[in-house]
C-alpha cells in the first residue's frame, strides 16, 4: 500500500501543516490535517505511514510542552479521521457482504428447487417440493401450498412440509405468495414461523419468485397430464386387444408400434366372430405411423367387424372397407394394406379362404421346415383404382402355421442396409417346424427386434395361428 | 427535541466549510463532548459541504447549525445541510457504500452517516437535498 | 464506538506500557502495543482513542528528545498496527460484498429467465431464450445453443444470440455445458466473448445452472409435444367432419365437446350415403364424457356406416351397433344412444325412417310454430337387454325442420338447478318457425351456451335438417 | 527463491512469540525494510503464532524464520509456521474474514493474509497447519 514516494510526500506535508497550526491554532490550519488524512485514504496510504508523518513532524518541531502535545494531539486526531470513518465502514460491508451471501444461498436454493420441481410431471410432486423448498429457503417452521381444482369434477390439492403438523403458535408470524397461471388464480403459498419471527423482505421476494416458478411448473404439469391422458386413453381404447380364445384354433400376436411413448401406429390385427358362426382374422397396414394413421386403423377394424357381419367373402369386406376409406371426409386419403381370412375352425384342422389387398402373403410352416406363401396378391386399399382381389382357399392341417405380418418385419434396414428382409424371415421359420404359434410369433418378433437394435423405424405387427393339436386325434 | 441556538452559513466555498465546522466544534466544546467525537463531528461535516461543493448547482448551499436536547435532556450539535441541487436518484445506491460499483473508499455521504448517532436525509430527483445529523454529547 | 471507562483504562494502560518500552526498548515491551491496539480493535474503540492514549502518554513522559521521538513513533505504530489491518480488510470485503451482489443479479436474472423458459411450450422458445439469457447473465458476445435431433426423422434445433453473426474473432474465449435429459445427451450450449476475456468460475456455473434449467425445459416441451400430438390428431382424426352436400337437403351441425383443451367427447354424428342412394344421418351419445367416450364414438361411427351398406332398415343397423358394442373386448362395456334416420330426398320433401336407441325423440319445427315429437323411443345400446328398436316413417314437407340433439341441449344444470331443460328447448324451437336448419341450429346452441355460462358440462351436439325450399316448386 | 539463512523458535509460550517477533524484525531491519513493514510483519507472526497457542495441541508448534531471495534478486523475510493440531477443515471460510458468519473482525488468518506480500497455507482434518508467508524488503 502506498509507495515512498507518497509516503515521502505526505510526511513533508504534515510536517508543514503542523507547524501552521501550531502558529495560529485556527480551525483553516487544524482542517488541513482533515485533508490529509482524507488523501492518504484516497491514496490506500496505510494508517502507519501516519503515525510516521506525525512523527517527524515531531521531530520538526522538537518541543514537548503540554501545549504543543496538545495541539499535536488535535492534529494527529483531525488527521486520522478519515481512517476511522473507514474502519467504521469495515464492520458495516462485512454485514452487507453478509446478508448478499445469504440472499446468495436463496437464490442458488430457488435454483436448485426450480430444477427439481420442473422434472416433476405430478401436479402432487410439484406441490411437497415446493412446500419443502418454501420451508427451508426462509427457514421457517411451516410451509403450505394448496392450488384450487382445475374442474368441479376434481378436488383440491393440498401439500404441507414438513407433513406432520405440530401444534405450533396460536398467532404465528406468515408471509404467502399467490399461485397464478395464464391469468387465473391457482392457489396459495404460505410459510408461518414463530410469532416473534420477523420475515424480511427478502423472504418475501424469494417466496413470490418461487410461488412464480412453481405456478408455471403445475399449469405445465396440468397441461401435460391433460393431453396425456387423452393420449393413452384414446390410444388404448383404439388398440386391438388381446386375442379371444377360440376353440380349436391356437393363435398368437406380437405388436410393436414405432416411435418413442407410441402405444399405437398403422399397424392393426384382429380376430373375431364373424356372423356365420366362423371367425375372422386380420392384419393391416395403414400407410404412415404414428396418430395419423392409427385413427384409420380404427376405421379399418370397426368397417370390417360390422361388414364380417353380412358377408363372408374376404374380398367382398375388403371392398367395403376401399369404399369406406374412399369416403373419409377431411384427411386426405389413406391407402391400407390388408390380409383377411375368414376361418372355419373344424376338427384338427382349419380351412380358411383369404384375401389380400396389397399385403405380402402370408407365410405357412409346414412340419418339415418347408415355408410356403399362401393366398395371391391383390391391390392396395383406398387408392384410386378398383383393387383387385382374390379370394384364395386354404387348409391348414395338424403342426401347420399360418404367420401374417406386416412389412416392418421384412423391412429392417439399419444405416440404409436391409438388415431383415423377406429372405431371412423365411430362413427362420424354416427352423420354426413343430413350433406352437406362440414361439413362431415370439422368435420373429426377437429377431426383428434385434435386427434394429431396439429401435424400429416401422411398426411392426406379427399374428400367427394354426389348428389346436388334437391329443385324441390319431387315438379316435 | 428543543432548539437552543441556531446559526446559518452559506456554503459557497472551502472557507465556509472552515467557519461551519469552527462554529460545530465550538458548541460541541460548550456541551463538552469528548475530543474524538469532536473531530469525528468536523469530519462528518466536511463531507456533507463536500457534497455540496461537489454537486450542488454552482457549488451552493447552507449549512444551519444548533444545539438541541432530545426528552430525556440529552443534548447534542444537529447540522443541517442544504442544497438545491440536482438532489440524488438512488438513495440506497448514494448510502451502500458504493460497493455496487466497485472500489469506493465509503466516504462522502455514507461516511458521514457512521460518524455521528443521528442521520437523515431528504432528496429526491429535482428536489435537492436535506442532510439532518445529530452527534450527542453524552454516549448512548 | 467504545466507552469514557474503556477509553481511560487503554490510555493508562497505554501510558504505562510506553515508559516501560522507554525503559528498555525491548520487543517484549513493543509487543505490548500490539497488544494494547489488537484489545482496542476488538472492543470497537476508535483509532482515535489510540490516538489521544498515545499523546496522553506523551505528555507523562515529557521529553522531546529524538531518541524518545523514535521510540514513541515504534510504540504507536505497532499499536495502530491492527487496525491497519482492519482497514486492509475493508477493501477486501467490499470487494467480496460487490462480488456476491454481482452474483445476486446473475442468479435473480436466472431465476426470471427459469420462469420465462419454463413458460414457452415450444422447444424453438425455450432454445432462443436460453441463449439470450446466456449472453446476458455473462455478458458475453455471442451465445449459442444447439441440439441434437431426438428422433432420425427430425432436423437437429440452434438458436443463437444476437440472432445475427458479426466476423467476430477468430480465436474468441469460450465456455460451455452440456444439456442432458432423462441420462441422455440433448446437446451444448455455448458462449463465446473476445479472446481476452477471461470467464469466471462463476461464469461457469452459472451457464452449468442454465444449461441444466433449459435441459429440463427442452425435456418437458418435446414430452408435452409428442402427447399433444398424439392427443391432437387422433382427435381430429375421430371427430366427425363437417356434412357433405346433399341436393335437396339443407342440413347443419352443431358440435361442442365439454372440458377444457378437448376436442372430442362422447357426443357424435353423421351425415353420409347409404347403400341403396338413400342418406344416413344420426346422432348418438355414448355413456360419460373424455377420451374413452370418444374413442366409442368411432366404434359406433364406422360400425354404422358400414352396417348402411347393407342394411336400410334403421333398427337393423343399430341392433349390429348394439352387438359390436358388446363384442369389445378390454374396456368395461359401455352403454350408447343413437337416434339413426335413413333418408330418401325429394323433390321438396324428404322421407325417413327413424330409430332411436334410448335417445330423445328429435323434434319436428312446423311454419306453423309447432313443435312436435317424432319417432317412437327405444332401448338404450350395448346394455345387457337386447334392445327393443322401432322404425318409424315420418316425411318432412317445406318448411318443417328435424332437430336431432343430445341430453347435453336439455339438461343444462347450475348449481343443481336445471337452467334449460326439455320444456326451454321447446319454447325455443317455436320461436323458430320458417328458419332454416342453420339458424335453428345456431339458435339453440346461443341458448345452451348462455345458460351455461361458457362453462359445459356435458357434451351438446345438434343436428338439424329439412328438405331445402324449391323455388320453382309453386311456379310448376 | 534461496534460501540465506534459517532459525527455527519453538512456540509454547507468549515469550517464544516474542523471540520470533525480535527474530523477523531483526532480519528485516538487515534487509532495510521500512519501519511500517516491520510493524505489519511483526503484526501477522503475532497473528500467526496466536493461531498455534490457541488452536494447536497443547497450544504448541514451531516457527521457522529466514531471509529468502526471488528469481529477480528481491530479498525478503519468509516465516513458516507449523503446528500438529486439529487442522483446519474449511480453509475457505477460515480465510473469508468471518463474513459468512457476521461479526468476525478480520483479525486471526485472514489479517495475517493482507500485511504480507505472499500467503500460502496446507492444512487439513488431523494433518496440522502450515502457514508459509513472505514480506519482501522492496515494495512491487
Ligand atoms: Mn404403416
Ligand atoms: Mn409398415
Ligand atoms: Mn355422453
Ligand atoms: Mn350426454
Amino acid at each position: 500500500m502506498g509507495t515512498g514516494d507518497v509516503t515521502n510526500g505526505l510526511a513533508a506535508r504534515y510536517s508543514a501543516a503542523f507547524a501552521v497550526y501550531l502558529a495560529d491554532r485556527s480551525e483553516l490550519a487544524l482542517g488541513a490535517a482533515y485533508d490529509l488524512g482524507r488523501e492518504a485514504v484516497k491514496a490506500q496510504l496505510s494508517v502507519l505511514d501516519v503515525a510516521d508523518a506525525h512523527h517527524s513532524a515531531m521531530r520538526d518541531v522538537r518541543a514537548g510542552d503540554d501545549a504543543t502535545l496538545s495541539a499535536a494531539a488535535d492534529f494527529l486526531r483531525e488527521s486520522l479521521s478519515t481512517f476511522e470513518t473507514v474502519h467504521r465502514g469495515y464492520i458495516e460491508v462485512q454485514e452487507v457482504a453478509r446478508l448478499e451471501h445469504e440472499y446468495v444461498q436463496q437464490l442458488r436454493a430457488l435454483a436448485d428447487a426450480s430444477v427439481a420441481i420442473n422434472s416433476s410431471l405430478t401436479v402432487e410432486a410439484i406441490l411437497q417440493l415446493t412446500a419443502d423448498t418454501a420451508r427451508g429457503v426462509v427457514h421457517a417452521g411451516r410451509a403450505t401450498i394448496a392450488i384450487l381444482a382445475q374442474d368441479p369434477r376434481h378436488r383440491p390439492l393440498t401439500a404441507t412440509s414438513p407433513p406432520r403438523l405440530s401444534d405450533g403458535d396460536a398467532h404465528p408470524a406468515r408471509i404467502s405468495a399467490h399461485l397464478t397461471g395464464r391469468g387465473k388464480e391457482l392457489g396459495v403459498l404460505e410459510v408461518v414461523d414463530e410469532h416473534h419471527r420477523v420475515f424480511s423482505a427478502r423472504d418475501e421476494a424469494i417466496l413470490t419468485q418461487l410461488a412464480q416458478l412453481a405456478s408455471v411448473a403445475i399449469t405445465n404439469a396440468q397441461l401435460y397430464e391433460r393431453e396425456r391422458t387423452i393420449a393413452r386413453t384414446l390410444q388404448r381404447s383404439l388398440r386391438p386387444g388381446a386375442l379371444p380364445p377360440v376353440h380349436g384354433l391356437s393363435a398368437a400376436v406380437r405388436f410393436r408400434p414405432a416411435g418413442e411413448g407410441i402405444e399405437l401406429g398403422g399397424d392393426f390385427y384382429d380376430l373375431f366372430a364373424a356372423g356365420d358362426g366362423a371367425w375372422t382374422a386380420l392384419i393391416g397396414d395403414v400407410q404412415g405411423k404414428g396418430p395419423d394413421a392409427a385413427a384409420v386403423t380404427a376405421l379399418a377394424r370397426h368397417t370390417m367387424r360390422a361388414a364380417a357381419a353380412y358377408e363372408s367373402r374376404p374380398s367382398g369386406v375388403l371392398r367395403l372397407l376401399h369404399k369406406a376409406l374412399r369416403d373419409q371426409t377431411g384427411d386426405e386419403g389413406r391407402f391400407c394394406t390388408v390380409c383377411y381370412a375368414h376361418l372355419r375352425v373344424g376338427w384338427g384342422e382349419v380351412e380358411l379362404d383369404l384375401a389380400c389387398g396389397g399385403h405380402p402373403l402370408p407365410l405357412v410352416v409346414h412340419p418339415n421346415g418347408r415355408v410356403t406363401p399362401v393366398g395371391q396378391l391383390g391391390t392396395l386399399l383406398g387408392s384410386d383404382i378398383e383393387p383387385q382381389l382374390t379370394d384364395v382357399t386354404v387348409t391348414l392341417g395338424h403342426g401347420q402355421v399360418l404367420v401374417l405380418y406386416t412389412d416392418g418385419v421384412t423391412e429392417v434396414r439399419r444405416r440404409r442396409q436391409e438388415v431383415f428382409g423377406h429372405r431371412e424371415l423365411v430362413a427362420l421359420l424354416e427352423t420354426c417346424a413343430g413350433l406352437p404359434p406362440d414361439a413362431v410369433a415370439e422368435r420373429v418378433e426377437t429377431a426383428v427386434l434385434a435386427a434394429s437394435e431396439g429401435r424400429l423405424r416401422d411398426d411392426v405387427a406379427i399374428l400367427a395361428f394354426g389348428p389346436t393339436p388334437q391329443p385324441k386325434e390319431t387315438d379316435g | 427535541m428543543a432548539r437552543d441556538t441556531s446559526e446559518r452559513i452559506a456554503i459557497e466555498s472551502d472557507a465556509d466549510v472552515v467557519t461551519a465546522r469552527q462554529r460545530a466544534r465550538a458548541l460541541a466544546i460548550g456541551l463538552e463532548m469528548p475530543s474524538t467525537d469532536q473531530t469525528l463531528l468536523a469530519t462528518a461535516i466536511s463531507e456533507i459541504a463536500r457534497n455540496i461543493t461537489t454537486y450542488a448547482v454552482d457549488g451552493r448551499g447552507e449549512v444551519l447549525i444548533d444545539l438541541v436536547r432530545d426528552a430525556r435532556g440529552r443534548r447534542g450539535v444537529r447540522v443541517i445541510a442544504r442544497d438545491e441541487g440536482p438532489g440524488i436518484e438512488d438513495l440506497e445506491r448514494a448510502l451502500t457504500d458504493g460497493y455496487t460499483t466497485g472500489g469506493g473508499l465509503g466516504l462522502g455521504l455514507p461516511g458521514a452517516r457512521r460518524l455521528v448517532d443521528e442521520f437523515d436525509i431528504d432528496t429526491g430527483p429535482g428536489k435537492g437535498t436535506t442532510v439532518t445529523l445529530i452527534k450527542w454529547a453524552q454516549r448512548g
